[in-house]
């Protein structure tokens, strides 16, 4: 079992749902989040300030999915976030050694999905 | 005019600004965060719009001279040479024309561009907006430069056609060309709910409409009487009464929901209802005038998002268009004497009927041949990504709750 | 009543009307957020039965024609056909009439059914504030229809004990049959701090309080005069800023913080404590005496969250009920020839003791066995599940700020 | 005074009193949430101390007799026994005397301690707004008062110097003795963006403000006269509209957005110009005034912030320094038989050069003086870490909107 | 050393903490969270017009714990937030390789508890 | 790869930021969070009413490094959160299996940084 979790931009979730819809991932997680990736030393310009845009709004999305569905997921986010501009974004792949649904106790592979 | 007369008119005046708070802050807190500013942005510009075509033009075809009744001279209004006795009567015909474009904000709300937004305010306030006060309330200043509405017998005191049918066909215009907000229709063509971000904001914009509202009514008192002002507050007070009954109560049966915003809706369309002859209901009648008024919007809002498939996300082509239009047909019904129920026959009924079907199809065929343009030459929407980001960021460099975290999904 | 006069009471009457408003806000803003629509939408209710309670039952229990003074005959009230020159002194008392259930607000918050508020709101509009206002003001309109506690020489000019206590009562009767918030009070029977989501909006709360007030002081006037109405504002005035003083500094010196909810509170302590004789109460009177009301209501706040154990999210009981009481003593030690301090002896303060008591003791009364049998038929709460989602979203299905992220722990 | 003029007093003054909460609510949506609180309690502070100055002492200094037009004296206030006529005129009085020291908040947001706050406005009331008062408004009440520079012919009806530039002054003082908010300047001395936290609170904020002005220049009527009135209304209308667009069109063209913020302090820029002298600014001139006010405060925001290097969160130095010393050199312009284009040579132009120039430096070098005692005796900002948590949480001990999800980067 | 991810019903978090302080686990970290499981294509009635509810309110748990903890602490998480419904939550648990406490410096299982 | 998940005062944000900048660690993501840690069972004065104050507020910092900027990147958190006081905070390093750049598809340690 694997945690994939992806930093997306805010206006593209609901493509990257839809696709992961299309490869029947229903289960995720969503979260608020700051973050700077390429876009590191950006300024903008805002109300005649140049400011230094640090932290730009994301979108962080985990999803927990048996190993055989590592690879469609991750390239259905790509498919729904991919915009070929700076911030796009970024999937980071971890680990998950064990995953319990609460509801029924279930372990494993049974409860992820 | 006694000293009286004129203070209770400046009251009055003060009131009616009011109510363009109270507008757009019901508006603003029904439709989403990411164009808060959008909204109050586009609500100053407006009023500053307004005011300066209300002095330069807008006065004189509404008020000045006119032996046809379509429209007056703006000959004297260039200088702002008044007489000094009808400036407090000015500024309060000013102040209601002020809120007529203010009003389609609910239908135009989070896709439309400011400068888009600037040549709609700029339209209806050199010709949609001075056209129809003449050609019902022409007289308002010199009683020989009556309307043609008005020779007819078209009655509409505080404007149930005049403000708010105009203003709910304008509505209706601008969300047809504009077409809805992204989200708002799924692919198989069924509403998504979008749910506003702040209903305080919108409930205390309706305590300023239910606040302002009896001086609406009582501005266009030729003079101030104690009797009559209290009498319209009444009125307006019983019908704001029904239409939050009247609308809640049927949400309540759809939904086994006491929905806030259908409520608001109805003690919204409680007062407007009663606009074309406030005079002329008496006792309890205002009451369940408001409460028809308040099912009415509840049955017009979904009809317009489910059936029509409109994006109007306050519902202002509900509370203003067709709740206004049932007003405009009391007077027909009720006013002593000529009202259907009061002896009258079918005559004023039809006037009333003819009467708001022309201020109505002026308004909705001009604003949306204007706006058919505008969206043919420069186009009139936000591009998708700015719309989806929010009109605030986009067009005015900045969020309205900067640092919230805020999350929609749609 | 000359046109001023009426005017004034026009504004009056405008100015307690918001008055509803700046309850509304001051509550909504130290309480919660999930329940905010429901407070809103409570008021709004409570505003809607009461117009009609008003108008079908209410004016003429408090104020038609009465042998006894115990409750008047509401018979001509149900056609709504007032004697035109007396309709802005009824809709000034319409609009005290209206405030009075919608304080009690700020004890019920966060926990109590909708259809149980509607009940709730009925009850008091039939049956507590008419009986009560004709014990005291029942020959406002009629001067043979004087209650039973007036002719006993009690003295509640603009109801520090007709409004406050009453409202207090009540405020407590709710709070003690509906039990404290979910949360409240831990399993070691300590208090848990709830604290407000939107302390500006208490703020604006706030300030439509002090600037109402001077009106609703000045609209129990029998006619115009600019000198008793600066009067008025002035110890309006001096009242509050005692009142924000005399809960500001005990409280810095229990918490060391500047405490913006019970400086709040005192400012509004301070409006309430002078309600029963404004007018004897000269120079810096007025301050000093709001200094103890802001006093009283940290310490009141504090002994009923902590001793007693009272979950009031506002303060209702506190500010409304015990400063309320304590204002209503006033007029026996302050009158002009009847207090004690002004050489009348203990005659009018056992009259003000004991008028107070009796106001206190029927709203109470009555109120809480009112909601007893609602308890006991129907259940007056939200499901724990409903209550901790809150009430926004299982009553009213939305929340009233959707998208912002809230994280509350309690 | 007829009750119809005091009536109008009375209007002017809630009026008045409403720009307090007006201004409050424009400085905390421009600024950040975590000392939204502060700013609210600095707000009601202010008016609890100015209060109880104005009638301890600052009436009597401000419009007691005086021979030599510098103070007055305080002989008769402490006991508050005014002639009954004069109330509602003082009363107004105190509504503007009050109005001071809340504007300098928007210079002085985010990082200025409670406790001094309170001595700051204790200082403003006891000295510089008594005695600015005096030299310039010191007749209103006894004709024989007169200040000095109004004896040398300073011209300042409504308080474009008396009010705005001295609270500009104040407010330049307090920034630059306080320093800038933590993270305002980088290391390379370049600004950095803070944005405001709740911009539809500066809107409504804006709301109050313009609709309380006319009244506010209505107040300093000697009697109610309709024409005035109404005429006063029209200036303060079209000066707002002008300093909108003499705001928002440069904004736009330097950053390609409609700014919000720019546009709002445009407004407020048009009605503070228009203050010493709404009477000689007759047709459209009102238009052009505020157009230049608009774009005044576009460019002194910039300068402030930019060159200058001056922490001025809500723009109070530009709006009521910069703005308000333009709009005080009007009357030298414009007054009609001794403005400059009126036919008056520069006499008059010098006498409000050097009258306003007095009252700046009088203000600021004062409250400068007084606030390095202040900083050297006790530190007048708060700790770097609390002024990042935020003064609400240090020193008010909760938050603005407790629960609400804020991630704020500075 | 694992950390242990949890998403559960809002209004559940504080039996959770109160169940997780009983086993002596102390220390988490909260989020607010919007996510989708089993309710993946569950509708909603708002205001008349059925809607497609997609992401629902949850709240996110972290609790970092030594491995002999690991067990405990899900049985505890399951005990408070369970109430036999679709939407009840899942747990996820994941390895930790290193842990430091900022303020001493400590690392790995002494810095985690 | 790692992931280095940290928990730390709001306030200390900018101070970890620059230290992250000074050892070229500028990509990172930022969220909201509430955590209770050695404060477990802290109290505090709220009106008067002593308040079990059990959730304060953090920062969560999310940053994925490759394995040789590991120790770096926990120093530079270090350095800049500490203060020395309860709260200051904890660093949790967990395992990446892989990694994508959204934008270009780029996987594994090139995309990381
Ligand atoms: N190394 C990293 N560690 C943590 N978060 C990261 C990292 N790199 C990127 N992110 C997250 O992904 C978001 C998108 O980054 P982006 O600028 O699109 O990266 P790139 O274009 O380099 O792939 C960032 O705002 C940040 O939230
Ligand atoms: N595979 C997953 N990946 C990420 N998050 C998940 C996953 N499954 C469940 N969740 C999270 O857990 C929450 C509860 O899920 P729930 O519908 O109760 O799952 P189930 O009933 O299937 O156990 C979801 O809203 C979501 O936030
Ligand atoms: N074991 C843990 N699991 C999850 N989060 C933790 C854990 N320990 C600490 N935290 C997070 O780190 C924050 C800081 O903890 P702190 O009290 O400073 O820990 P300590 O001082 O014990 O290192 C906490 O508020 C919490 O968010």
């Amino acid at each position: 079992m694997k945690m994939i979790t992806a930093y997306i931009q805010p206006e593209k979730l609901d493509d990257v749902k839809r696709e992961l819809f299309l490869v029947d991932v229903r289960k995720m997680s969503v979260t608020n989040a700051h973050g700077c990736g390429q876009q590191g030393g950006y300024t903008e310009n805002y109300r005649g300030v140049m400011q230094e845009v640090r932290l730009l709004k994301k979108i962080r999305l985990d999803v927990a999915v048996n190993d055989h569905f590592v690879q469609a997921t991750v390239d259905a986010i790509i498919r729904g976030a991919r915009t070929g501009n700076i911030g796009d974004g970024k999937i980071f792949v971890m680990p998950i050694e064990q995953c319990y649904r609460i509801r029924t106790g279930e372990q494993g592979g049974d409860a992820i999905g | 005019m006694t000293a009286i007369d004129s203070m209770y008119l400046l009251l009055t005046t003060a009131a009616v600004f009011s109510l363009q708070a109270g507008f757009l802050l019901s508006i603003t807190g029904v439709t989403r965060a990411h164009h808060a500013i959008a909204l109050f942005l586009k609500t100053f510009a407006t009023a500053g719009i307004g005011v300066i075509a209300f002095f330069a033009i807008g006065y004189g075809l509404a008020f000045g001279p006119s032996a046809h009744g379509v429209f007056g001279t703006p000959h004297f209004s260039l200088r702002l040479a008044f007489p000094e006795s009808q400036l407090p009567r000015i500024l309060f015909l000013l102040s209601v024309f002020l809120l007529v474009p203010v009003i389609p904000l609910g239908a135009m709300a989070g896709r439309i561009r400011f400068p888009i937004h600037l040549a709609y305010a700029a339209f209806a306030f050199l010709l949609i907006v001075p056209l129809s006060f003449k050609w019902v309330w022409g007289s308002a200043i010199d009683p020989l430069a009556a309307g043609w509405l008005q020779k007819w017998g078209f009655l509409d005191r505080s404007g149930a056609a005049v403000v708010h049918v105009v203003a709910g066909a304008m509505a209706l215009a601008a969300s047809l060309v504009a077409g809805p907000r992204l989200g708002k229709y799924g692919a198989d063509r069924k509403p998504r709910a979008m749910p506003g971000h702040h209903l305080p904001l919108s409930g205390i914009g309706m305590f300023l409409l239910i606040g302002g509202w009896p001086f609406f009514l009582g501005g266009f008192e030729p003079s101030f009487s104690a009797a009559h002002s209290a009498q319209l507050a009444l009125v307006a007070i019983l019908a704001a009464c029904g239409g939050f009954f009247g609308a809640l109560i049927p949400a309540w049966f759809a939904t086994r929901k006491f929905d806030a915003p259908f409520a608001l809706n109805g003690i919204l369309a409680g007062l407007v209802v009663v606009c074309a002859c406030p005079e002329s209901l008496g006792g309890w009648r205002p009451l369940l005038v408001g409460m028809g008024a308040g099912a009415l919007v509840f049955g017009g809002i979904l009809f317009i998002e489910m059936v029509a498939r409109i994006d109007d996300p306050a519902g202002a082509i509900s509370v203003h268009g067709i709740v206004g239009a049932f007003g405009a047909l009391l007077p027909g019904i009720l006013h002593p004497g000529a009202g259907l129920l009061r002896g009258g026959g079918f005559h004023q009924i039809l006037i009333q009927a003819a009467g708001t079907a022309v201020l109505a199809l002026f308004a909705f065929a001009s604003m949306w041949a204007f706006l058919r343009l505008l969206k043919a030459l420069f186009g009139i929407r936000a591009r998708p990504v700015e719309e989806l980001r929010g009109l605030d960021l986009s067009e005015h460099g900045m969020e309205a709750y900067s640092g919230f975290q805020i999350f929609d999904q749609h």
